[in-house]
């Protein structure tokens, strides 16, 4: 059951990625990317990761998106600067994707043979809520800490130069 | 006595004078002269000397001075050897220096170059004497490349005109081809013997394998072919005659171009183990010998004349020491070296009196202005004729006879014609010279006149010398050194053979006299009837433009394409700077490709990953 | 501070009193420079007097610890192969700091420059660790590039940037043979160590690659025939003072470089290649010769005749034996006076006539008798007139080349003759024959001239006539050496 | 000792970009100087203080094994410090007659310093990531920060495009390794044997460390961003951002130097990053760019240090890396001084280098002396720390790549040299332009006074500070 | 199976995500392409976590939304500078500095 349900949001996920590359407005892009936050966080209910699904559907659907949209008002319908052939750009951009993917899914064959390959369940009875604050409280200490200092440095950066200047 | 007897004295005193003259001559010029002519006299005294004190005590001396180059078993001194050959060459060489060092001071005197011409000399006669006195072949080779040197200075010494600058590098340059022959013997010697100096090398010179000997002789001999012109190196040697006449008398008649001689006398040791080696000393002379006085009988300028007959006689010598007699050869040399010394300085009188003129077809009946210098010309001439009585006679005579008594008929055949050629072209200049009309130009005739007493005494000197030379028993005395060939004739042969060449000489007299004087054979119709053979005469065989087609060209050539393709181009073009250009022309592409647009670089970044990832996955 | 020491960093010391010097006093620049070179001289000479030429080994021995991590030692040290290179150098500095009078722009740098660049000349030739070796070696180029570029002229950038890289391409080569050899060391022994000597003997699998890496390095500097087209270059554009060090000393570096290293290092590798080095020098010597005929600029063709002559110096050093390598030495130092004096006379004409070309130079015998008379002296001594010095190194060249193999010996020989050819038509076009134009008019020398010019010619004519103590100075060590 | 205590020097830098930020909006409204005054004696304050970690600590870990300080990370952040000190002194300089100089420069340059400092201590791939953004946010804004300068925003993007990307894919990398491990420690790298996935997950990784330090391909933004940046920053860059990179990789490489095959594929990278680097930089005539391509060609240089399989190309490289801070600065600070002293266009050029001996001795003199530092030529410090690399790589067998190496340095040396010649050898052409004498300030002439005795110092002397990167790289874990 | 057919998933959007980043001409949309791939490390993270029992593998997922946030920020405002500087926010014209 719960394979089906991920099958089905992958799906959907994959479907509006492409819609979202290939859109050709993008205000489009930002609402099949939407559709994918959204279908991201449903697979992470389904993997039973309910507070990364909620923070996913806060931060990236919520806030981030709308920032998103306010930078494309704030820039409003941008010309093309200069026609640039891109076929040659595109053609070559998909056989590399291609062969990367290629490449990397071959890769992967090797974790069908692992014993957990089907196993969506959690491993563990105890609430992931409180065995992640304790290790972000402890092992991982440093790194919250300093991602709050990567936070107010892109807060003033972003200030600073998005800023214009009162003179 | 025993004190004045050391040989560097004869050495010190030349060296004296090129010190002198070189920090002090220029302040007092006149003396400059007489100083060098001084010091050469003093030589000249204590050669003497040497000569009755070594004669007293009859051994072979070797005086040593000081270590020059000792570099294990390399062991070179600056050392003295002094036995009859070496005194005669001394003797003969101061001797003659003696007098053209006098002569030049009358010859030299409106020179500007005075002084330097006195220090060169001086050189000169200091190389000289380093040459003929050394007892080993290095020492001997400086002096050999230094009396090059002098030579080089010296007919180069009016440097502001071409000609003689010219004539002066390339008698430098064909003569370092010989003495590059000579390094090289003196280097295999070393490397044989391991040892340098001559009485060593003689000493061991049987433990060795003759076909290194005969090796060490061809290239020692091709020293002596650069240095004493002979064929086929000889052509520096007509050039050289640009110089001033006094160098062409002492330098390119008397003494140096006699140094092949000597160096061959001196090697006999060496040179009597490789009968192939004596087999081309004879050769190469008498055909050199023959050629250039063949070319003697056509040309027109009386110093090249002279030039060409030096050649001849060197060939006698060198034909002489490949027969083995060795003794006359140098006898030969010692006579020689008076008449030609006269000759040369006989008509640099005659310049002197027809202000410079070379042309014997501009001369003529110049006895009646300048009989010393006549009269001295022509007791030279008959002395290289070969005339009875003259020192010339005994010597060459003595060649020929040798020559005869060895077996060697075709050679001694062409001695004898040889002789007859240089009597005629001899007694042709003379003709032209001395008798027949006056053909120079009216206005000289009014400055035409005889030497003064500074030029005529060294002269006189010189013709007695000429005339005693052949009496004095030179070869008896070098026979205590120098060894004999040992086949002897009947008495009754050798005078037959003294007739003949008698007899050879008058002919060639004679025939210079009907041709030139009494016009009973008509030049002009010899030349009309031989005209290809006249004009390869004329023309000296072309050797000079065969060389200058078949190597002074073509090493030009190759020089340059050397600089030009492989230096220039392939070497510094190619590869040194199309090396960096290449690199360049890469570092342009590499700069394609920072296009700066991001999706480019994104590309290029994946295309990178994806390319390794595939290499190692 | 040991003597070899003071000999280093005199100059250096100098250079550093110098740089606080206000540059206007360009007259108390010069006279300083010039009292730090002569002091310098002094010092070699007193290193000579210390010297003893009867032990084999290096004398004078310094050693302190300097980086431990490498094994690398300041270590310094004199023997009868560095001894003449040495003095040479002091010997020739305080006579271009002389000759340099006519520099009139930037005189401070300039005179930093030389003193920094005797320094690093006498550390190359004095230091017996390799690390040290290297960087004065390599530093040396520094000063000299600056040299050409600066001071130079006409195709001055050009010369300077050809020099230093080219150069430094062999210097790379040279160092990767270097820490090779190093690494090797290490291997064997376990022992970090750049001591010179603990590396000869050297055997491994890849010796003859790493020889000729080395052989590279050196060779660029020598030069070698293939290797030499930077010289010309450098040597024409170069000012005089920087010609005479090029020609005096820095290409001595490289000959020394194979006598130290190379071939002690690798005794069979060195044995393996001599035929084909032997081969190049005698390329050298003969078509060195022929191309510098064919020259049309005074300096090139002198340029050119290096080549020619470093060939014998090669040719000296691959015969392995007694006359060859004292020969080869010998050769160095003569190369080293003649080839400066040329240079120096080439400066002379320079100053006053501003060309360099063959055909605008004639007739100075006339106008110059003095400068003449030297400048024939010179070229004599350069074609190995005996009597003169060249001929002792020639003739002590060739006699170890013949040892080794006559028909090297005798290609070789005819270097004599083509040297001849070149130094002649020198001669004869630009000496001899009438004056024309500015050349009428010239002054002779000046007694400053005189000063730099009358010492090399002394010593063209001691050498020449008495090199006994010369050989004696480094017999001993070569006699080890050859063993 | 608390745990804390092992992060002290981070948070004194924390602490002092936050008082910089406040200081900045509340009190030095006008006059910016005390804030540089105030970071310099901070970050000289945790310099002494890493000092004296570097005597004491060899080892000690915190927050369960994840952060390690060891005198291998005390060692880098020293060096950090010093990158941080330096480029501080040479953004007051370059900004001096710039109104816009602010805290928000000073502090995202001290926020960068502690993304670094992070990130060689850590020994979880959690951590590095952290560190990794931690170091390169705040170079994004610095880049960007002369907002009028189309050049300097374009080259924030740049780098905030590719940076993103190349972070990534280290994330995924990450994501791949962490897959088949179970394990964000940073020892669960250490393959013996490996599977497919894991290997491409750690490619992953050090393609993107590769991307910072970069070498080829992943060079392609360096040039650009280098150019555009203000000088400080590329200056900051090109050192500090660089010696951290380099010092994750060698704590990757370390862990998997025993995998010929990623040794191969480095060696091969370092000989491909020296060639495009040295080959793009020879035609160049825009000084800027030149050093940007000579940066790239360095980072093949120092990857020699890092594959050779021994202590000699380890403690190499950290000598390495701190000659070519101190050079790299210092060369960056002069061209700040001339860039700024002109129009900007020329003074980028080399023809604003045409005869500055002649004007500006003093910068011409240490130009020329970084410039030969980073050249490789002896007496100067950039020589021995080629000499330890390549005697590395020898030891190593790496002849090939060795020799390549070599081979470049002359090529290295041709483009270096021109920059010399301009110098001193052109004269000043008075057509060109009017004349201008570049102004140096107090601060500019301390960062090239520094970093010409260093070195000088190094070259001739660098026993103490061999021993010093000998001892750090012996504890790398 | 499932999990496999997650990682999937992850792999294609971070292709997707690269191939935007490559053709698209928008800076905003190539901001949300490498959010995109982000994205897909994220799922690669919370389905490694389950198959390897671990929860690490979430944790550095929160760190990754927060970073991808200011890194969007930070891009998001210097897309605006650019525009406001150029007027386009076309990443071709992004190309001042190149050769």
């Amino acid at each position: 059951m719960l394979a089906y349900i991920v099958f089905i949001l992958s799906l959907i996920t994959i479907i509006s990625s492409v819609f979202a590359i290939i859109a050709k407005k993008p205000a489009n892009s930002i609402i099949f990317f939407l559709i994918i936050f959204l279908g991201t966080a449903g697979i992470f209910f389904v993997l039973q990761a309910e507070y990364l699904g909620i923070i996913q559907i806060i931060v990236y659907a919520g806030a981030l998106l709308v920032v998103f949209v306010f930078a494309l008002i704030l820039v409003g319908d941008i010309p093309v600067y200069k026609k640039n052939p891109l076929k040659l750009q595109k053609t070559f951009s998909i056989i590399l994707v291609l062969i990367f993917i290629t490449i990397f899914w071959s890769q992967f064959g090797i974790l069908l043979f692992l014993p957990g390959a089907s196993n969506l369940i959690k491993f563990k009875e105890a609430s992931d809520i409180s065995l992640i604050a304790r290790l972000l409280l402890k092992d991982y200490l440093l790194p919250f800490e300093l991602a709050s200092v990567i936070l107010l440095c892109a807060i003033i950066g972003s200030l600073y130069i998005a800023r214009k200047e009162a003179d | 006595m025993e004190c004045l007897s050391h040989p560097a004295l004869v050495l010190l005193f030349p060296l004296t004078g090129i010190l002198w003259n070189t920090f002090f001559g220029f302040k007092f010029k006149k003396y400059a002269g007489y100083i060098a002519s001084g010091m050469i006299f003093l030589s000249f005294l204590i050669s003497t000397i040497l000569f009755f004190h070594h004669s007293q005590s009859n051994v072979v001396w070797t005086k040593d001075l000081y270590t020059w180059i000792r570099v294990g078993n390399l062991d070179i001194s600056i050392s003295f050897l002094i036995d009859p050959l070496s005194i005669v060459m001394l003797l003969v060489v101061t001797s003659v220096s003696l007098v053209v060092h006098i002569y030049s001071i009358g010859y030299m005197k409106e020179d500007e170059g005075f002084v330097r011409f006195f220090i060169y000399l001086n050189l000169f006669v200091l190389s000289m004497l380093l040459l003929v006195s050394a007892n080993n072949f290095l020492m001997m080779f400086i002096g050999w490349e230094c009396v090059g040197l002098c030579s080089y200075l010296l007919i180069g010494f009016w440097y502001k005109e071409r000609a003689p600058v010219f004539a002066g590098k390339k008698a430098f340059i064909v003569n370092r081809i010989g003495d590059f022959g000579f390094l090289c013997g003196i280097i295999l010697i070393f490397l044989n013997f391991g040892v340098l100096d001559f009485i060593t090398v003689s000493q061991h010179v049987n433990n060795i394998n003759p076909v290194i000997i005969t090796v060490i002789c061809f290239l020692l001999f091709l020293g002596c072919i650069g240095k004493s012109a002979q064929i086929p190196l000889y052509i520096w040697l007509p050039d050289a005659m640009e110089g001033p006449t006094p160098v062409s008398a002492l330098i390119h008649a008397a003494t140096m171009v006699t140094a092949g001689v000597y160096l061959v006398a001196r090697c006999n040791f060496l040179f009597g183990l490789s009968p192939c080696a004596m087999n081309l000393v004879a050769i190469t002379g008498v055909l050199t010998a023959f050629f250039s006085a063949t070319i003697a009988i056509t040309n027109t300028d009386m110093k090249r004349i002279l030039a060409y007959s030096t050649i001849s006689q060197l060939g006698y010598m060198f034909f002489a020491c490949g027969i083995g007699a060795y003794s006359a050869g140098i006898f030969h040399l010692a006579t020689h070296a008076f008449f030609k010394g006269l000759l040369f300085l006989a008509a640099g009188s005659v310049m002197h009196s027809l202000s410079g003129e070379l042309n014997i077809f501009k001369m003529g009946n110049l006895s009646k202005y300048t009989p010393y210098t006549f009269w001295t010309f022509i007791i030279a001439g008959l002395a290289i004729s070969g005339f009875p009585g003259l020192s010339g006679f005994f010597s060459k005579d003595k060649i020929l006879i040798s020559a005869f008594s060895s077996g060697k008929y075709l050679l001694w055949l062409s001695g004898l014609f040889t002789a007859y050629i240089t009597a005629f072209y001899i007694f042709r200049m003379i003709m032209l010279i001395f008798f027949t009309t006056e053909r120079f130009d009216r206005e000289k005739r009014q400055h035409t006149h005889e030497s003064p007493y500074i030029m005529t005494i060294p002269l006189i000197i010189l013709a007695l010398l000429s005339i005693i030379a052949g009496y004095i028993p030179i070869p008896e005395y070098l026979s205590r050194v120098l060894p004999e060939p040992s086949f002897v004739l009947p008495s009754s042969t050798k005078h037959l053979l003294e007739l003949l060449s008698v007899v050879v000489c008058l002919a060639g007299i004679v025939t210079a006299f009907l041709i030139y004087q009494k016009n009973i054979i008509s030049s002009s119709r010899i030349k009309q009837k031989f005209l290809k053979l006249y004009t390869l005469l004329f023309n000296k065989y072309y050797v000079d433009e065969f060389y200058d087609e078949l190597i002074v060209k073509p090493v030009n050539r190759f020089s340059l394409e050397f600089k030009n393709k492989i230096d220039d181009l392939l070497i510094d073009g190619l590869f040194v700077n199309g090396s960096g250009l290449v690199i360049k022309l890469t570092g342009l592409l590499t700069n394609l490709m920072q296009t700066g647009y991001i999706r480019h670089y994104v590309l290029f970044i994946l295309a990178g990953m994806i390319i390794i990832l595939v290499i190692i996955l | 501070m040991g003597i070899l020491s003071l000999l280093i960093f005199l100059p250096v010391i100098g250079s550093i009193v110098l740089l606080f010097l206000p540059k206007e006093k360009e007259y108390h620049i010069r006279a300083i420079a010039f009292a730090f070179t002569i002091v310098t001289l002094f010092t070699g000479i007193r290193t000579l007097i210390l010297f003893d030429s009867s032990l084999a080994g290096f004398q004078l021995v310094e050693i302190k610890e300097w980086i431990p991590n490498l094994g690398a030692k300041y270590h310094l040290g004199i023997d009868g192969i560095s001894i003449l290179l040495v003095l040479l150098t002091v010997f020739l500095s305080p006579i271009c700091v002389l000759a340099s009078s006519a520099i009139t722009k930037s005189v401070k740098s300039f005179h930093i420059s030389l003193l920094l660049l005797e320094t690093a000349m006498l550390g190359v030739f004095l230091s017996l660790d390799v690390l040290l070796f290297y960087i004065f070696w390599e530093f040396m180029l520094i000063p000299m590039a600056i040299f050409i570029g600066i001071w130079g002229s006409g195709n001055r950038i050009y010369a300077a940037i050809k020099f230093f890289l080219f150069t430094m391409a062999g210097s790379v080569f040279l160092l990767f043979g270097l820490i090779a050899l190093y690494i090797i060391h290490y291997k064997h022994t376990g022992i970090l160590s750049l001591y010179l000597p603990d590396f000869y003997n050297t055997h491994s699998h890849l010796g003859k690659l790493f020889f000729l890496f080395i052989s590279f390095g050196f060779a660029i500097k020598v030069p070698l025939w293939p290797f030499h087209t930077w010289l010309p270059d450098a040597h024409t554009e170069a000012p005089t003072a920087g010609s005479v060090i090029l020609a005096g000393i820095l290409l001595k570096m490289g000959v020394y470089g194979f006598l130290r290293i190379a071939i002690p290092v690798f005794p069979e590798e060195s044995q393996y290649f001599a035929p084909y080095i032997l081969g190049l020098s005698i390329i050298g010597i003969i078509f060195g010769g022929l191309v510098a005929m064919k020259q049309s600029d005074v300096k090139r063709l002198v340029a050119y005749s290096s080549v020619s002559h470093l060939g014998f110096v090669m040719l000296g050093v691959f015969s392995f034996n007694l006359q060859g390598i004292t020969g080869s030495i010998i050769q160095m130092i003569n190369h080293g006076i003649n080839t400066g004096l040329l240079f120096l006379l080439v400066g002379m004409i320079y100053e006053r006539r501003h060309t360099r070309e063959i055909a605008d130079i004639n007739g100075l015998a006339v106008s110059m008798p003095r400068y003449s008379s030297i400048f024939v002296i010179t070229t004599l001594a350069s074609m190995a007139l005996p009597g003169t010095n060249g001929f002792i190194g020639e003739f002590l060249c060739l006699v170890g080349g013949f040892k080794y193999n006559p028909l090297s010996g005798f290609l070789a020989s005819l270097g004599v003759i083509v040297s001849a050819m070149y130094l002649l038509l020198v001669n004869q076009k630009v000496i001899f024959g009438r004056p024309t134009g500015n050349n009428v008019n010239l002054k002779d020398l000046s007694i400053r001239e005189w000063i730099v010019l009358v010492p090399l010619v002394s010593f063209i004519f001691l050498i020449g006539l008495y090199p006994l103590p010369f050989i004696k100075l480094i017999e001993t060590t070569i006699l080890e050496y050859v063993k | 000792m608390p745990e804390i205590f092992v992060i002290r020097p981070e948070i004194i830098i924390l602490a002092i970009a936050l008082i910089i930020l406040l200081l900045d909006v509340f009190i030095f409204r006008q006059w910016k100087g005390p804030i540089t005054f105030i970071a310099l004696v901070g970050l000289i304050f945790v310099g002494f203080q890493l000092r004296e970690f570097f005597h004491k600590i060899d080892f000690y870990p915190a927050f369960n094994n994840n952060f390690y300080l060891t005198f291998y990370s005390t060692y880098l952040k020293i060096l950090f410090i010093i990158s941080g000190i330096l480029s501080l002194l040479s953004a007051n300089q370059y900004f001096c007659l710039m109104r816009e100089f602010s805290g928000v420069y000073t502090s995202s340059m001290l926020f960068s310093l502690i993304g670094m400092m992070t990130l060689v201590s850590s020994k979880n791939l959690l951590y590095i990531y952290i560190g990794i953004e931690l170091m390169s946010i705040p170079i994004y804004i610095i880049c960007a920060y002369l907002k009028e300068s189309s050049r300097c925003v374009e080259s924030g993007i740049k780098y905030l495009i590719l940076g993103s990307i190349s972070a990534g894919f280290i994330l995924y990398g990450i994501s791949l390794n962490y897959i088949w491990t179970g394990s964000l420690s940073i020892d669960s790298l250490n393959v013996q044997t490996y599977s497919g996935l894991q290997l491409a997950g750690i490619l992953l990784i050090i393609f993107g460390v590769l991307f910072k330090i970069s070498a080829f391909p992943f060079h392609f933004w360096t040039a650009d961003v280098y150019d555009g940046a203000p000088t400080p920053t590329t200056a900051f860059m090109s050192t500090g951002v660089k010696s951290a990179a380099y010092g994750l990789l060698a704590l990757l490489t370390y862990r998997l130097i025993s995998n010929k095959n990623i040794v191969y594929l480095l060696s091969f990278i370092s000989i491909f990053t020296m060639t495009v680097g040295n080959l793009s930089a020879i035609n160049q005539n825009n000084i800027k760019r030149l050093l940007a391509f000579s940066s790239i060609a360095h980072s093949g240089y120092i990857l020699i240090g890092l594959i050779s399989d021994n202590i000699l190309g380890g403690y190499g490289m950290l000598f390495y890396l701190l000659f070519y801070t101190f050079a790299n600065l210092g060369a960056f600070t002069i061209v700040g001084c001339l860039e700024n002293s002109e129009d900007e266009e020329y003074g980028r050029s080399l023809g604003a280098y045409r005869g500055l001996i002649y004007k500006r001795p003093f910068l011409a003199i240490s130009m020329a002396v970084f410039l030969l530092s980073l050249t490789g030529i002896p007496p100067f410090a950039g020589f021995i720390g080629k000499f330890i690399i390549f005697s590395a790589g020898i030891k190593s067998s790496l002849y090939c790549t060795v020799i390549i190496a070599l081979i470049n340095s002359v090529i290295a040396a041709y483009y270096y040299l021109r920059v010399i010649v301009f110098m001193f050898m052109h004269k000043e052409r008075e057509e060109d332009v009017p004349m201008f004498y570049p102004f140096l300030t107090l601060s500019g002439f301390l960062v090239i006074i520094i970093s010409l005795f260093i070195n000088i110092y190094l070259g001739i002397l660098p026993t103490k500070l061999l021993n010093s990167a000998y001892t750090a790289y012996l504890t790398i874990f | 199976m499932s999990l496999v057919c997650v990682f999937g998933t992850s792999l294609l959007l971070f292709c997707i995500g690269l191939i935007g980043i490559l053709t698209r001409r928008n800076i905003i949309i190539v901001l949300l392409s490498i959010e995109l791939m982000l994205t897909a490390c994220n799922i690669s993270f919370v389905a490694g976590s389950r198959l390897v029992s671990n929860i690490d593998g979430e944790i550095i997922v929160l760190f990754t939304i927060a970073i991808s946030a200011a890194e969007a920020a930070l891009g998001l405002s210097l897309a605006i500078l650019w525009a406001r500087l150029t007027g386009t926010t076309d990443i071709d014209s992004i190309s001042l500095l190149r050769g």
